[in-house]
Formats: structure tokens, C-alpha cells, sequence
């Protein structure tokens, strides 16, 4: 303990290369924050100065929240994000256990499968998903979020991973412990996955909360609108944005993920120390 | 009727024969110790037997319903594994009452949140946890019911993966090295505690083991196996005082029997000043061995009829003390394991007469076979050992 | 097989069963997410296959079968081999600086015991951020004139570049980009990677005589996250190659085609010019190119990453 | 009770004038009642989502598209043809609907739309660096030689300024107000042979060099271009009159903001493209086609215009709405900063729009071929003439 | 000088002291056995003198220098880990020589791709792969040098970890039950091998084991720690039969000594026929215990002074049986080790006569020391045991 705390030159040169990368790497959030507070004028000078002029946060938040109806969006992601990652978790659950556990001889025309669904694009395969769900009038709803989503092949891949790890002798345990198949999955891999689960909440829940691409091909009612798509109210393209408004409910839209991801991150850490032991 | 019957199991991984043919009964009630050297095949026997491996050919019975047709979870085996296998997220509580809760808890009941609500389910639950502390006590390991298994040390993990089992009545009990990481002074107790269990619920139990304290002295029968083929399977008694091969007496007893190179001669084998006559005919050729335990060698007046040897080492082993000659006439190294006392004054270095028991010895024919053969006694001619 | 002899055969049969059982549990337990796939990823595709071989147009209605003749259009078409080119440069720059970045990140902050949580924090915003919004900041950073970075450039007295403006530069300035999005997203998944090394192992190079921390790099670590790194890789690169908001909100893929990329091209061809079939086309060859890789890289790396 | 489902682009610009105005009009038309669909950031997603909606019964009844987009809506056959409604209308003159404006919607003689918000390319500039690099802000330059002295005197104060910005990127919109200017077409009048590499085109595209070479004009993105004018780090910039609004608020105090006209390198033959977008109705449904025409002529009339215009900078698409103090009048006498793109409206001419399949592209071409001549990687003749072989083969053969 | 000298080591996790002032000198080429109940400490120790943990408190001295300073990779220490920790990506031949890979290359031949290359790469890899070769062979695991730690099982794991060490020539050995997963045979080998090791190099060593052959077979000394103490430390001999603590009396002894109540009357302690002199003045009460080793209780006939047991089970260990017997007059259990042919025609459940050697019973004060006492030859009267 003694010689850990010490500052040694080693530790010192690390620490300096942690803060001179998070300072890079937040540069562009200390940017958005600082034009958050700013009044249009004062954003695009020649000088540079983070602090505002004159403090503009007040305008600026309330601009966004007035111009859009910001809980309507929050509800709505925080609705979609759910849906997708509770469907997302528990299809590629099962699927990843059968493929890293048992054996059958389609898991690899599965793998094939997966990595296909890896490669693919949802740019590419929008336009018969959207064909599709015309013809079925499920436009503008949760279930046009939602659907294509439910599948992820991302997460297939990266619970196959981590289940292959799982000692074969625990699920032998639980078999004779009585357990069914899917006992043993809700039972003995879901809570030992946990750090690959929170893993993948981070990341699905991130990606489907900036999202802007489907929801804007499959939504044209406003009540549906997720963040990104209610943020557009801010861009005009022909003639420049009102940035301090936009960074303003820029922020708005990206605390919730950071928040969850502070939480998010606590027990991923945990899920893994815990069951880092090899039987 | 026998409570487990294997018939002819064979199993390969690719070209490599794991198991060889086993055959193995087990009548009600009787406990079964399976040795073998390291990587034998005795956890994949355990496996096929739990279903959790399917044997290339060969057929299991248990209770007179063949199994092939029955999943590991509905065969009712309770299981300790080599690699403790406990739920890293449960504790050690929980970890006992799994079993008991997934049978007694019906499907509904196991539900979560739902679960808990369900009629009988508070019942059922304090039933369980009082059998779990029961089993618990019973291997000292009732103050660490609230642990995770991370955090216990290797000895703790095993005993309740032990309690985990014990804690049912299944219809077959199988156990592989459950005390290996225990003391010697918890060894011996959780020994004690599985022999009571088992006289109490008269489980058939195969207990796979590498201690054989544990496996002479737990087991009605032992079964040695040695690569992948089952050498002897009889009472602890027979096994060591009567072994069937060179194999088998090679790796029970401890410290290891002597195994030394002998000629049959008109039907006699002879060394030192032992001299044994073959019952059988005609080995597959004159060159035997003679197996003696360490504890039939002793120290003689050296009157020419004993061996002379050099003490090499000398190993303390606080009741006991086993003592390494190597035999001036052969150059071969013989055990000797003698009381504290009789040890007393010896050193290395120091030269003594060996003498052998020519009733306690056994000789081997040169594929491994033990061949009969009685004691002849002193009234025959004495000679010095060849070679 | 019931003509064999019972005897002969029960015991085969019984294991037969077994697996066959085992293969049924399996089938049950994949068929929602088979269906789906189906659903949602292999019949699309079929549908974008079909489309390649039509000359649908947005907003149109009718269309007719052309045969090969997109296909035969994309290889005299300079903007695709352009983009095609393109793309290869940023997966080239993106994929391992943001794999080395992140694994550098990781592992500076699981040795370091002061502000884990800060650290990891930042270093995972941008992949928080929206790019739509973000896009406007990095106009800003990267500004020729009035942005912080040339200003810092001119401070240090070096030449100061048109980052995004010019067509030397764009595609570089959007791999910057490209880095500072993925590196967090990589150093969480080499985190999680990181943490399950048994500590033990380090302790065995400790004593060993691993004496600097790169001998224990290359004898513990790096081996160790051989199956966190083939992930890291494969989603790195297929991002990387799927690249497309940064593009369309930054550049446009200009100037002059210089920072188009496929994904773009294809966006660009389908949904701007309406040419759905080409741009069909299109993205069946971009889809072959990347399962190739795929395949080879796996063929490749597998087996050599998993030890057990 | 009839229900209009109403698709924009661009809120940033038009949410508060969609607003005021549809409340103006359902006060006006109890029977009919507005809802918005969710709008489109900019005009290429919002015909892409016209195109997609096509047939489907999430179409809306009405839309704004850009006015250079209306071709294609054409030939898609996706919007209502309103010529008939037109003409049984009859008095469209006094409404404000003159010729003029009615033919910047037309299509080959066919009313696709009616002009919503319109604009044309204006000069703004800096008159503290006018003045600094020894200029009169009060007569700014008014042909292209003298801009680019200027900008040339501007870019030599150093200081990191540069001299000028023209809005080359994006589309052809500005190339166009150069060839235009100079009297040129960019194609034949049957549309079968490129003519913008004539010597009107060559003039103009000569220009973009000297505007390079000699005004100092750095390699912009179109919002760096923007943002550094904002922070008053350019002389002039040449741009769409609807950016004026934002201009303004960007500017705020920090420097002295004029707008001047653009200047024409033929000052008689010249002529300027007309930006924005026109209102189109998609309806099929009778009883809908008639609230939306109803609609269409709310949106493009005088009270519309009166808040368009404010608010963005657009030039007002209604004469009424310019001349009448009712509307407007008023305004641009307290507004001078608006009043160069008022006066550029009698030289405003529909933005040309290519045809067939490739129109688009075309655009881009255009476009691609001109950053060669702004990064210096191709002489300006050259690169319009590569333009120019590009295109012909993307026009359609028949 | 001492090769390794601990003095006043403490550690604590948290407010659980771990460690407790444990000092300990070496002298060059001894072989020191820590032998401890599971989770006293044994392996915290070990990490700490390996430089792989801190100690709160306490000095380290390796070779004369101070240690506080130097890193693990810097004390030139082997040390086999209890798991362990073969790196799992090399094959076991490659394991064994990363640790002369690491001294013998210089640090740019030890780069990837660019290493092969330097100038003398190949020589030295020549040498590394000789020794490998050589500790293997010793060790028995020639054969598997290509499979990785995964290919392998348990036991052949363990020798990999082993000889990884042994390879070395390092100033100071440490090995952390080695041999547990080994079958009887190998470990004796093994035993065999790690003895011959130290005779040759005379490198200091720290073994940890909770097998008690080992510990009193191999060591020159063994350690006792139990609860993070070091209760004695002490030549294998006086520790068996000279324990100063009840604790070690009680952990060291296979099977378990007994351990009986008795009082002290008149400075003298009786139990059975036994009759003891207390040497030592006052211990703090009259309630002692008795200790016995089971190899001291014999059958004797029902003379009147022996006492009366009843046969409660028989344990068969080969060379041995064990007698578990309940004393009739105070109800405690009383283990005895006989031979077989004296325990031939017992049986669970007959009464036998139990006796005792009083010249090798030890008397223990109530709070665990020993107390001197010395037999009281039979001419004192005699009396029953009280009870
Ligand atoms: N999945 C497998 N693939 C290939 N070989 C295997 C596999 N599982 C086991 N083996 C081999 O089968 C043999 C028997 O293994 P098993 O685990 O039954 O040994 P064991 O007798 O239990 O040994 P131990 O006493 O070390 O536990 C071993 O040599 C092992 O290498
Ligand atoms: N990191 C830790 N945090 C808290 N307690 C610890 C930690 N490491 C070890 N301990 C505790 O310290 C005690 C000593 O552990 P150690 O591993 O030294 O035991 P040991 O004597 O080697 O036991 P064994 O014979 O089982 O290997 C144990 O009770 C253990 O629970
Ligand atoms: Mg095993
Ligand atoms: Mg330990």
C-alpha cells in the first residue's frame, strides 16, 4: 500500500498522459458547453474565450425546451431504448448460450449469419424495411422503432464471446441441479453476464438514443420524434443553426446517457470483479 | 437388482480411447471409491454416468430404467465436481438450496417477484433453509452461509460444493475429489461425515479420489482404473493385500510397494533370502517381478542370508519412518518404512541387512499378471541374489 | 438404420439421440433470433439484391430488369472506385489508432488507481455525442481561421491547414474524428477484457522477471486480450467501413469527392439521385468486399486467440 | 371538417412562421384544421421523404419543396397539377400572384407549386474592414473587379482576415447567379446540349479563380465560410439573401454589417437564380385538394410573405405583400439591411433545373468540378470544360 | 549470516489482521516447511517476501540487502504459485523458459518479430531450450512441452508450474503447495526431485504444504502458523513429538492426536493407567489436557488399569488400521493405529482395553502451552480415570 500511493516518475508521466488525452478528448464538450451559454453573437469570434460574455444558459434553455416539446422526446427514447435493449437482451441471450454451449450443427451458419447482420448496414436495408412496414401500416409507432432492432447481432457476438469463457462444469451443475435449459440461461448465465450485459446496455442504449437515421425515415408525427429527431428543429441548413440553442438541447438530450453510463460503468466493474473466479 | 449398472462403456476423444470397456455394477447401498493415476478417464466416467457426456457405445442403468433416454437433469444424480462448479453469483446458502429448490418449489414458485407471493412458497422456503443448515453444520460450514464463493478460500469452496450435493436424496451419489483441498484434520472429518450420510440414506455413491487413505478406507469396493481399462475392482483389503495386477499394486499403498526384478528357475522364484514357488505353470517367460510393501521389509542381523544396502535418505514422517536402500547387489533402490524406534541410530550413508517376508511378497509375470506363489520355506538351499 | 442389428446399434443410437435432443433444446432457444435475422437482416438483403438488378427509382413506381448492367456501370464509375478508396484509407487510419488508443486508455486507467471514474467518463463521452450536434462543434475546432486548433497550430508556429476544406485533408480530419468517436467505445470493451486477467498472472511475470512493463505487455496482457482484441477489430473495422454521419454532416463528401466514402456514395446515389437500383448495386458489392474480409480475418485469427 | 397534414423543411427557419401562419389561417377557415407532420431538416430529406411517402398513406397533403426540386416532383407525376386550379381562379394577378412569381413554380408551362419563400444572392460585408483597408462602406463595389480589389486589400491587413467568401459549395445555385449574371444559360433551349461552358460560363468560372488568386478567398466549407464571416474574419460574403436573419443575430454588435447587390458581370443582360422553395400539394382526395389549394394561396399570399420575410430575410414572393404598408411596406424602410434583396427581385429568374434522371447529379458535378478550380488543382477552363462533357452525358437521350 | 531473515512482518485486510509479527530467519541452503491450517496466511506470506504484496509493517532482508526498495522482478526470487498461474496462450515448454527467456535475452532480443533477429538470439535460445529440456524430463513432463496449460490436467499443470521455477537459479525458492494435485506416486517423485534440487543448489527455500509428509519428510525445519501466528518453528522430529502448543500438537500427526481432559492433583496429572509429574509449578487451572498420539494407545488386556472402549469404527488404510473408540468412562473418542495383524478379529462394536505409553503423553495447560511433565513409574497407586 505504502509504495502504491507513492507519486513515482512512472506514475507521474501516466497521470500527465491521462489528463492531456481526457483534456483532447472533452475539448469538444467544453466547447458545447461553454456555446451553450453564449448568445449568438457571441459564439463565432475571432477571440477565443470559453467564458461567455454575458451568461446566455437561461435563453438557451429555455429556447430549447420551448421550441421542443422535450419530454415528449425523452419519454419516447427512454421508451424505444427500453424496448429495444429488454428485446435486444433477451433474444441474443438464449441464441448466444445455444450457440457457445450446445451443440448443433447449425451454429455455424449461424456465426455466418451473425457476422453478415454485423456487416449490414441498417442505410442499406432501410428502404424494403420501410416498404415492409408500410405495407403492414406500422409507421409512425413504437413497433417501426422498435422491430428492426430487436434482433442484434452486436449482441449475439459479444455474449457468444463471453459465454465460450463460462466454465462447461457450472451448467453441468445446474443441469443436475434440476434446472431446464432455459433455467439454467435466466438462472446461471444471466446473472454471470452481467458485466457483458451492462456492456452491451452502454453501447445499445447509446447507439439507439442518438439514432437519427431510422427514426427519421419511419416517423412524420411529431408524438413519436426521439431527441435527435426533435433536435433537427434547431438546423436550418441554408442558413446556419442557432448553436446556442442547439448545444443547449444538446446537453438536455445527452445527460440522461452520461448519467446512465456513470451508473452503467459502477456496475460493470463490479459484475466483473465479482465474478472473475475461474470455478 | 443393482441400483447402477454401466455395461461396456467406451468413449474416445478423436483417436484417443479415454475409456476402455467399463463394465461396473453397483448393488444398493454400496459405496464404490474409483482411483486411478492422473488423467485416467475417472471425471469422464463420472460424466457419462450423470449424462452430462454421451459414451460412444455401452449402456446405463440406474434403478432398472436404462438412461439413455433421460436427460442429465431428470436422472435425480447429485454431483460434486472437481472444479467445485458453484454459482459465483449465489452464496453459499443459496448455492445448497438450489437443489432442493428446484424440485421442491414448483415452476411457478421459482418465478422471481411472482414467486414469492405464490401459496405454500413461504413453507417450502424455511424447510429448505433448514436443510441447508442442517447440511452446513454438518461440514462446519454453517458461518459461511452468507459468503459468495469469491470469497472463500479453496478448502471452504469445496465443501459446499460437497454440501450442495449431500444436501439431497438422489438416487445416485457421485463425487469427484470432493476433499482434495482440505487439511488433513477437515479431511478427515468431512470423511467422516460422507460415510455417515451414506450409511444413513444408503445412496449407491462412486467417490472418484487420489487419496487412498480416503479410498481404502471409505469404500465396500475399489475399482482402479489405469488407462482407460478398469484393472481390479474388490473390497480395500483384497486391493492392497492382493492386488490382481503390477498396476494396481504400483499405485495403491503408500509409500509405494518394492518392486524388484527376479528369475523363475525350476518353477521357484528366488531373491534375497525369500524363495517362492509358482502355483501357476508357465509365465510368458523366466523374468518376474517381485512386489514387497515397504512395511514387510525389515532390518536383520546381517547373516548372510539378508541383503546388504545402503541407506540413501531417510524420510521423517512423524509415526513412521521410510527409510531408502539402495541393495548393493542390484543396484535397486527397496522402501522400508520402520517405527520412529526402530529407525533410531540409523543414518544415511550407514550400510544395514535388508530381509524380506517371503509370505507377504507377490510376483508378477512379465505382462503385468500377479502369479500365485507360496512361500517355500528355510529347509530349501539358501543363495544370494542374482545379478 | 432400423434394418441394423439392435443389438449392434442401440448404444450408437442412444448417443445419436442425445445429440439430437441437445440439437433441439438449441433449436428452440435460437429459432426467436433466427427468425428475426431473417426478418430483418437476410431477407433486406435479399431484397437489396433483387433491387441490384433492377432500375428502381424512388418515387417512380415502375421498373424494369437490367441484368448485370449496374454492375456494369460500377466498374467504369470513377466516384465509386474513389469512394472505394476512401474508405480503405479511414478503416486503414481508424480502425488501429482508435484499437492502439483505446487499449492504451484502458490500460493507463486500470494502472492508475486516482479518478477511474473520471477517466473512463471522458474518454466515453464522445461516443455518447450526437453527432448531428457535434458536427457543428468540430466545425468550429477544426476551422481554418477562427478555430482554437489553428490558433494553438499558430501559437506553435506550424502551418496551419484547412482541415476539413481542403481535399488534402478532409478524409484525414474526419478519421481524426473518426478516432476520437470509437477510442472510448474500444477502451470499455478492453476494460472489461483487462479486468478478467487473473492478477495472478502478472504476479508469475512479476517473478519471472518481467522487469519493465513492457515485458509484461508482451508476455501477459496482449496474449491475455487476444479474444477482447479480435472483437475490438472486427467491430472496429466493420464501423469504420460503415462510417456515414460524420461524412454527410461535415463534408458532404467533398471537396471534389475527397472524403466520400462508400456508405455515402451509396446514400448519395439512392436516396439524392433516387437511383435505388444502382445504388442497390452498389452495396452488394460494398456487402461481398466485407464478408470476404470478414471470412479471412477469422480463418485467420480465431484459433489462434482462444486457448482453452 | 377537413384535416391538412402539412410537411416543411428547414425548422430551424420555419417553425415560428409555419405556426403563426397556419393559426392566421385556421382563424380564417374554421372548417379546415392544420396538423404538421414532423418536419425534415433540409430540403433534399424532405423530397427524399416525399418520394418514399409517395403512394403510401403517410403522404401529407402538403409540402414545401425546394424550388429546384420541382422538376423532379414533375416527373415523378407526385404533385397535383395546379394549373387548372389557377385558372379558374382566375384573378391570381391581384392577389399578388404576378407572372413572374407564378413561372418561378412552373415547370415546362405546368404550375407545380406556388413560390412560399423566395431568395436571391446578395453581398453582404464588413464595413469595418471595407474601411480598414481603405474602402467607403457607404459605395460598396459594385462589379466584380472592384469586389475583388478590394477583398485583395482586405486579405493584405493580415491578421489572419481574409478577403472574401462565395458560397460555391453545396449545389449550383451560386455558380448559376455568375453565369446567369453574365447572360448565360445552362443549357440549349431544346436541353440537349450543355451551353454553361460558353463564353458566359468561361467568364464566370474565371472569376471563381480571381476570387482565389487575387480576393484572397480561403478553401471554405460553406459553415466555416459563415462562421469566420460572423466573427468578422472576411470582408465579403456572397451568399443567399435568406441567411440574413441568422447573419444578423451571429453578428450581433462585433462588427458593421451591410448588405449590398451582387454585382452581374453583364449589368443589362444579367439575371440572378431564385432560391427557396414553393408550396405543392399532394392530395388526391378532392375535398383535401381543395383546403390545400386554399392553403397554398394562404401560404403564398401577402400576410405570409409579411412574416417570411422577417423572420429569415427572404425576399417577399408577393407583390402585394412588397408593395402594400399593409404588409411590408413599413418594414423595409425601418430595415435596410433587407433591402438589397428586395431590389434584386425584377432580375430573378427560376433556378434552373436539369433534366431527366440525372438532375441531380448534374448538380453535383457542377459542384465537384468547381472545387478543383477554388483548391487550385485544375484551371478554371478546364475544369468547366470536364464539367461539361460530364454533364452531357447524364442528360437524357431521346 | 541468514540467506532470508523476516522480522516483525505484519498485514491486515481491512480490520482482519492476517499476519501477526511473524519473524524468521534462514540460514543459506535451509529447507523451511510453513504448514498451517487453511486461510491463516500462508500464502500472504509468501506474496509478501516475493515482493508481490506489501506488509504494513516489517523488514525483509534477502542476501544481506534491505528489500523494501526492490520490485518482485528485481529479488531474483521462483516462486510456484497454489494456482498456478501457467500463462495459458504458451505451451508448457514455452512457460518453463519465459523466466530464463527474461534474464538470459537482452530486452531488445526479447522483442517480438524484431528479437529473432539480434545477433545471438539463436545461441541463447539453444541454451534455454537444453535446460528446459532437462528440469522436464526431471519432472516427467518431457512428453507434453507443445500442449498448452488448457491440453492438460491438473496434475501435469502442477508440474509445468514446478519446473518453471526449478529451472531457475534464483537466490531464494518459494513454492506454494507445489505437489497437491499430484496422485501418491508422482508426489513422492516429485518430493524426490524438489529434495534433490535443494541438496544441489542449496538454494534457501519456503515450502508451503498442507500435506504433513511432505512438510516433515522434506524440510530441515517446519513452520507451524495457524491464526497468523507462528506457534513454532522447529526441526520436523521435536515438532511431532515435542509440540510446544496444542495447536500444533493437534494440526501436525496424521491421524489426529487425542486429546483428552484430565486435572491436575497434587502437581500430578492421571489419566487411565497414566500417571504424570508436572515439572513447571502452576499452570492456570486444574483443567489440563492430555495428548496422545495414536500410535501410543495400545490393546491390553482387561487388567483393571487399562480402560475400558467401545469400538465405534474401523478405518482400513492399507499398512494400517485406525480405531475409532469411544472410552466407556468419559464418553470421548480415542484414535489407534495398529497394524493389521493386531487388528485382525476386531470388529465394530466390541469393547477393548485400552492403554497408554505415559512416557510419550505431552500435558497441555488450558491455554495451550505445554507443559513439562515426566511419567510417574507404576509404584504410585493406581486409579481410575475420573470422568
Ligand atoms: N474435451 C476433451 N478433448 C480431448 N481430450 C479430453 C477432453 N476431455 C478430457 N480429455 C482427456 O481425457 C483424459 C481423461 O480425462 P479425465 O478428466 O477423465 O481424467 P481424470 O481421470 O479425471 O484425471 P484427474 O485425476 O486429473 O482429474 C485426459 O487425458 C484428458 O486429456
Ligand atoms: N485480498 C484480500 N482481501 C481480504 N481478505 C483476504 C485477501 N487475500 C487473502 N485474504 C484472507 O487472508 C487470509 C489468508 O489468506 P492466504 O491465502 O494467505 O491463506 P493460506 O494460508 O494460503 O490458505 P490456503 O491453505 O487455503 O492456501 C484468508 O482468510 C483470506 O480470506
Ligand atoms: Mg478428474
Ligand atoms: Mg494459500
Amino acid at each position: 500500500m505504502k509504495t502504491r500511493s507513492r507519486f513515482t516518475l512512472g506514475r507521474l508521466i501516466r497521470l500527465a498522459l491521462l489528463i492531456i488525452g481526457a483534456v483532447i478528448f472533452l475539448a469538444p464538450y467544453i466547447f458545447m458547453i461553454s456555446a451553450a451559454g453564449k448568445s449568438q453573437d457571441d459564439i463565432f469570434t475571432a477571440a477565443l474565450s470559453l467564458i461567455p460574455t454575458h451568461f446566455y444558459y437561461m435563453q438557451n434553455f429555455a429556447k430549447a425546451l420551448e421550441k421542443v416539446a422535450m419530454g415528449t422526446l425523452l419519454w419516447n427514447g427512454v421508451v424505444v431504448c427500453a424496448l429495444i435493449f429488454v428485446f435486444q437482451v433477451l433474444v441474443a441471450i438464449p441464441c448466444a448460450y445455444a450457440m457457445a454451449k450446445l451443440k448443433f450443427r447449425a451454429a455455424r451458419m449461424m456465426m455466418v449469419l451473425v457476422l453478415l447482420g454485423l456487416l449490414v448496414p441498417i442505410h442499406a436495408t432501410a428502404l424494403p424495411l420501410y416498404v415492409a412496414f408500410d405495407s403492414l401500416s406500422l409507421l409512425n409507432g413504437y413497433t417501426a422503432l422498435v422491430a428492426p432492432f430487436t434482433i442484434s447481432v452486436f449482441a449475439i457476438f459479444l455474449f457468444l464471446q463471453f459465454f465460450r469463457a463460462m466454465p462447461d462444469d457450472l451448467i453441468h451443475a445446474a443441469r443436475l441441479d434440476g434446472m431446464s435449459e432455459l433455467g439454467i440461461v435466466s438462472r446461471v448465465i444471466v446473472p454471470n453476464a452481467w458485466p457483458a450485459v451492462t456492456a452491451f446496455a452502454i453501447f445499445s442504449v447509446v447507439a439507439h438514443w442518438n439514432d437519427l437515421y431510422w427514426p427519421l425515415i419511419v416517423i412524420s408525427k411529431p408524438g413519436y420524434a426521439t431527441p435527435p429527431l426533435g433536435l433537427m428543429n434547431f438546423r436550418a441548413a441554408e442558413a446556419g443553426d442557432d448553436y446556442g440553442a442547439l448545444m443547449a438541447a444538446t446537453i438536455i438530450i445527452t445527460i440522461p446517457l452520461v448519467a446512465a453510463f456513470l451508473l452503467a460503468q459502477k456496475r460493470f466493474v463490479e459484475g466483473i470483479t465479482m465474478t472473475g473466479l475461474k470455478g | 437388482m443393482s441400483a447402477l449398472s454401466l455395461s461396456s462403456i467406451s468413449k474416445s476423444y478423436g483417436d484417443i480411447a479415454i475409456l476402455k470397456n467399463i463394465s461396473l455394477d453397483v448393488p444398493p447401498g454400496e459405496f464404490i471409491a474409483l482411483v486411478g493415476p492422473s488423467g485416467c478417464g475417472k471425471s469422464t466416467l463420472l460424466r457419462i454416468l450423470a449424462g452430462l457426456d454421451h459414451a460412444d457405445s455401452g449402456e446405463i442403468v440406474i434403478g432398472g430404467r436404462e438412461m439413455s433416454d433421460v436427460a442429465a437433469a431428470g436422472r435425480n444424480i447429485a454431483m460434486v465436481f472437481q472444479s467445485y462448479a458453484l454459482y459465483p453469483h449465489l452464496t453459499a446458502g443459496q448455492n445448497i438450496a438450489v437443489p432442493l429448490a428446484m424440485r421442491r418449489l414448483s415452476s411457478l414458485q421459482r418465478l422471481p417477484f411472482l414467486g414469492p407471493v405464490m401459496p405454500g412458497y413461504r413453507a417450502i422456503r424455511t424447510g429448505i433453509s433448514r436443510d441447508v443448515q442442517e447440511t452446513a453444520k454438518a461440514l462446519k460450514i454453517d458461518h459461511l452461509l452468507e459468503r459468495k464463493p469469491g470469497q472463500m478460500s479453496g478448502g471452504q469452496r469445496q465443501r459446499v460444493a460437497l454440501a450442495r450435493a449431500m444436501v439431497r436424496h438422489p438416487s445416485v451419489f457421485l463425487m469427484d475429489e470432493p476433499l482434495s483441498n482440505l487439511d488433513a484434520n477437515l479431511r478427515v472429518h468431512a470423511r467422516g461425515e460422507i460415510v455417515e450420510l451414506h450409511r444413513r440414506a444408503g445412496v449407491p455413491t462412486v467417490y472418484v479420489t487420489h487419496d487412498q487413505a480416503e479410498a481404502l478406507s471409505m469404500a465396500d469396493r475399489v475399482a482402479v482404473m489405469i488407462g482407460g481399462q478398469m484393472l481390479q475392482l474388490a473390497p480395500p483389503q483384497v486391493i492392497y493385500d492382493d492386488p490382481a495386477h503390477i498396476e494396481v499394486a504400483r499405485f495403491v499403498g503408500q509409500p509405494r510397494i518394492n518392486l524388484l526384478p527376479a528369475r523363475v528357475e525350476y518353477g521357484t522364484v528366488a531373491f534375497g533370502d525369500m524363495r517362492m514357488a509358482l502355483e501357476e505353470a508357465d509365465p510368458a517367460g523366466p523374468d518376474v517381478t517381485i512386489g514387497i510393501r515397504p512395511e514387510f521389509v525389515r532390518l536383520a542381523a546381517d547373516d548372510g542370508s539378508s541383503l546388504p544396502a545402503c541407506i540413501e535418505r531417510m524420510e521423517f514422517l512423524g509415526s513412521e519412518v521410510i527409510l531408502f536402500c539402495r541393495l548393493n547387489a542390484i543396484g535397486e533402490i527397496v522402501l522400508a518404512k520402520l517405527a520412529p524406534a526402530e529407525a533410531a541410530g540409523l543414518a544415511a550413508g550407514m550400510t544395514v541387512a535388508l530381509s524380506f517376508a517371503p509370505d507377504k511378497a507377490m510376483v508378477f509375470a512379465p505382462d503385468g499378471r500377479r502369479l500365485r506363489a507360496s512361500a517355500v520355506l528355510a529347509d530349501a538351499g539358501r543363495e544370494k541374489a542374482h545379478g | 438404420m432400423a434394418s441394423i442389428a439392435a443389438g449392434e446399434i442401440r448404444p450408437v443410437a442412444s448417443s445419436v439421440r442425445h445429440e439430437r435432443r441437445e440439437a433441439r433444446t438449441a433449436w428452440l432457444l435460437a429459432l426467436p433470433a433466427i427468425i428475426l435475422m431473417l426478418l430483418f437482416v437476410l431477407l433486406p438483403i435479399v431484397a437489396v439484391i433483387f433491387l441490384g438488378f433492377t432500375d428502381f427509382e424512388l418515387g417512380v413506381g415502375k421498373f424494369r430488369f437490367v441484368g448485370f448492367e449496374n454492375y456494369a456501370e460500377l466498374f467504369t464509375d470513377r466516384t465509386f472506385r474513389k469512394s472505394l478508396w476512401n474508405t480503405t484509407v479511414y478503416t486503414a487510419i481508424v480502425a488501429p489508432v482508435s484499437i492502439l488508443l483505446g487499449l492504451g486508455v484502458a490500460m493507463l486507467i486500470e494502472g492508475e488507481g486516482w479518478g477511474k471514474s473520471f477517466f473512463r467518463t471522458a474518454y466515453f463521452l464522445p461516443v455518447v455525442s450526437l453527432i448531428v450536434a457535434m458536427a457543428t462543434v468540430w466545425q468550429y475546432l477544426f476551422h481554418p481561421t477562427i478555430g482554437p486548433l489553428n490558433a494553438l497550430l499558430g501559437l506553435a508556429g506550424l502551418p496551419k491547414p484547412n482541415w476539413l476544406g481542403a481535399s488534402s485533408t478532409a478524409l484525414y480530419s474526419l478519421s481524426i474524428i473518426g478516432v476520437w468517436q470509437t477510442v472510448g467505445f474500444n477502451m470499455v470493451l478492453f476494460l472489461a477484457g483487462l479486468t478478467a486477467i487473473p492478477r495472478e498472472l502478472y504476479a508469475a511475470a512479476e517473478i519471472d522477471g518481467a522487469k519493465s512493463s513492457l515485458d509484461r505487455f508482451f508476455l501477459v496482457t496482449w496474449p491475455m486480450l487476444g479474444p477482447t482484441a479480435l472483437f475490438v477489430t472486427t467491430i472496429s473495422v466493420i464501423n469504420a467501413v460503415k462510417t456515414f454521419e460524420t461524412v454527410k454532416t461535415l463534408t458532404d463528401g467533398g471537396p471534389n469527392h475527397a472524403s466520400e466514402v462508400l456508405l455515402f456514395t451509396i446514400y448519395q446515389e439512392g436516396f439524392v439521385y433516387m437511383k435505388v437500383g444502382y445504388a442497390s448495386a452498389m452495396t452488394v458489392v460494398f456487402l461481398a468486399i466485407l464478408v470476404v474480409m470478414m471470412f479471412l480475418q477469422y480463418r485467420f485469427l480465431d484459433r489462434r486467440v482462444h486457448y482453452s | 371538417e377537413t384535416t391538412l397534414t402539412i410537411h416543411y423543411p428547414m425548422p430551424g427557419f420555419f417553425k415560428d412562421v409555419m405556426d403563426t401562419i397556419s393559426k392566421k389561417f385556421m382563424e380564417e377557415n374554421p372548417d379546415i384544421k392544420i396538423q404538421f407532420a414532423a418536419p425534415s431538416a433540409t430540403y433534399e430529406d424532405g423530397i427524399q421523404l416525399i418520394l418514399r411517402q409517395a403512394g403510401t398513406s403517410e403522404m401529407p397533403d402538403v409540402t414545401f419543396i425546394g424550388l429546384n426540386r420541382l422538376r423532379m416532383l414533375n416527373e415523378r407525376n407526385v404533385a397535383v397539377d395546379m394549373t387548372p386550379l389557377v385558372q379558374k381562379e382566375g384573378n391570381m394577378a391581384e392577389q399578388g400572384f404576378s407572372d413572374t412569381i407564378l413561372k418561378l413554380a412552373q415547370v415546362k408551362g405546368k404550375q407545380v407549386g406556388l413560390a412560399f419563400a423566395t431568395s436571391n444572392p446578395i453581398m453582404y460585408y464588413n464595413a469595418d474592414l471595407v474601411k480598414a483597408a481603405g474602402g467607403n462602406p457607404d459605395t460598396p463595389p459594385k462589379t466584380w473587379d472592384e469586389v475583388i480589389a478590394l477583398a485583395g486589400k482586405i486579405k493584405a491587413l493580415g491578421n489572419g482576415v481574409d478577403g472574401m467568401d462565395f458560397r460555391w459549395q453545396g449545389d449550383d445555385w451560386m455558380f448559376s447567379a455568375l453565369l446567369f449574371g453574365a447572360g448565360g444559360k445552362m443549357l440549349s433551349d431544346d436541353e440537349q446540349k450543355v451551353t454553361f461552358n460558353g463564353p458566359e460560363g468561361q467568364k464566370a468560372v474565371e472569376l471563381i479563380s480571381r476570387f482565389v488568386k487575387e480576393g484572397g478567398m480561403p478553401v471554405f466549407t460553406k459553415a466555416a465560410g459563415e462562421q469566420a464571416f460572423a466573427a468578422g474574419k472576411v470582408g465579403f460574403e456572397f451568399q443567399t439573401t435568406g441567411a440574413l436573419v441568422n447573419t444578423i443575430r451571429n453578428v450581433g454588435a462585433k462588427f458593421d454589417l451591410r448588405t449590398a447587390q451582387i454585382p452581374l458581370i453583364d449589368p443589362d443582360k444579367g439575371h440572378l437564380p431564385t432560391g427557396g422553395n414553393a408550396v405543392v400539394i399532394l392530395a388526391k382526395d378532392p375535398a383535401k385538394q381543395d383546403a390545400a389549394w386554399k392553403f397554398a394561396k394562404f401560404a403564398a399570399g401577402p400576410y405570409s410573405a409579411s412574416v417570411v420575410v422577417p423572420g429569415t430575410g427572404y425576399v417577399p414572393n408577393n407583390e402585394l405583400a412588397a408593395k402594400s404598408a399593409e404588409y411590408l411596406g413599413d418594414f423595409y424602410k425601418k430595415n435596410p439591411l433587407f433591402q438589397a434583396g428586395l431590389s434584386q427581385m425584377p432580375r430573378m429568374i427560376p433556378w434552373y433545373a436539369f433534366p431527366g434522371t440525372n438532375g441531380v447529379k448534374v448538380t453535383q458535378t457542377i459542384v465537384d468540378n468547381l472545387s478543383r478550380i477554388v483548391d487550385g488543382s485544375a484551371e478554371p477552363k478546364e475544369a468547366l470544360d470536364d464539367a461539361a462533357a460530364d454533364v452531357e452525358g447524364m442528360l437524357p437521350r431521346s
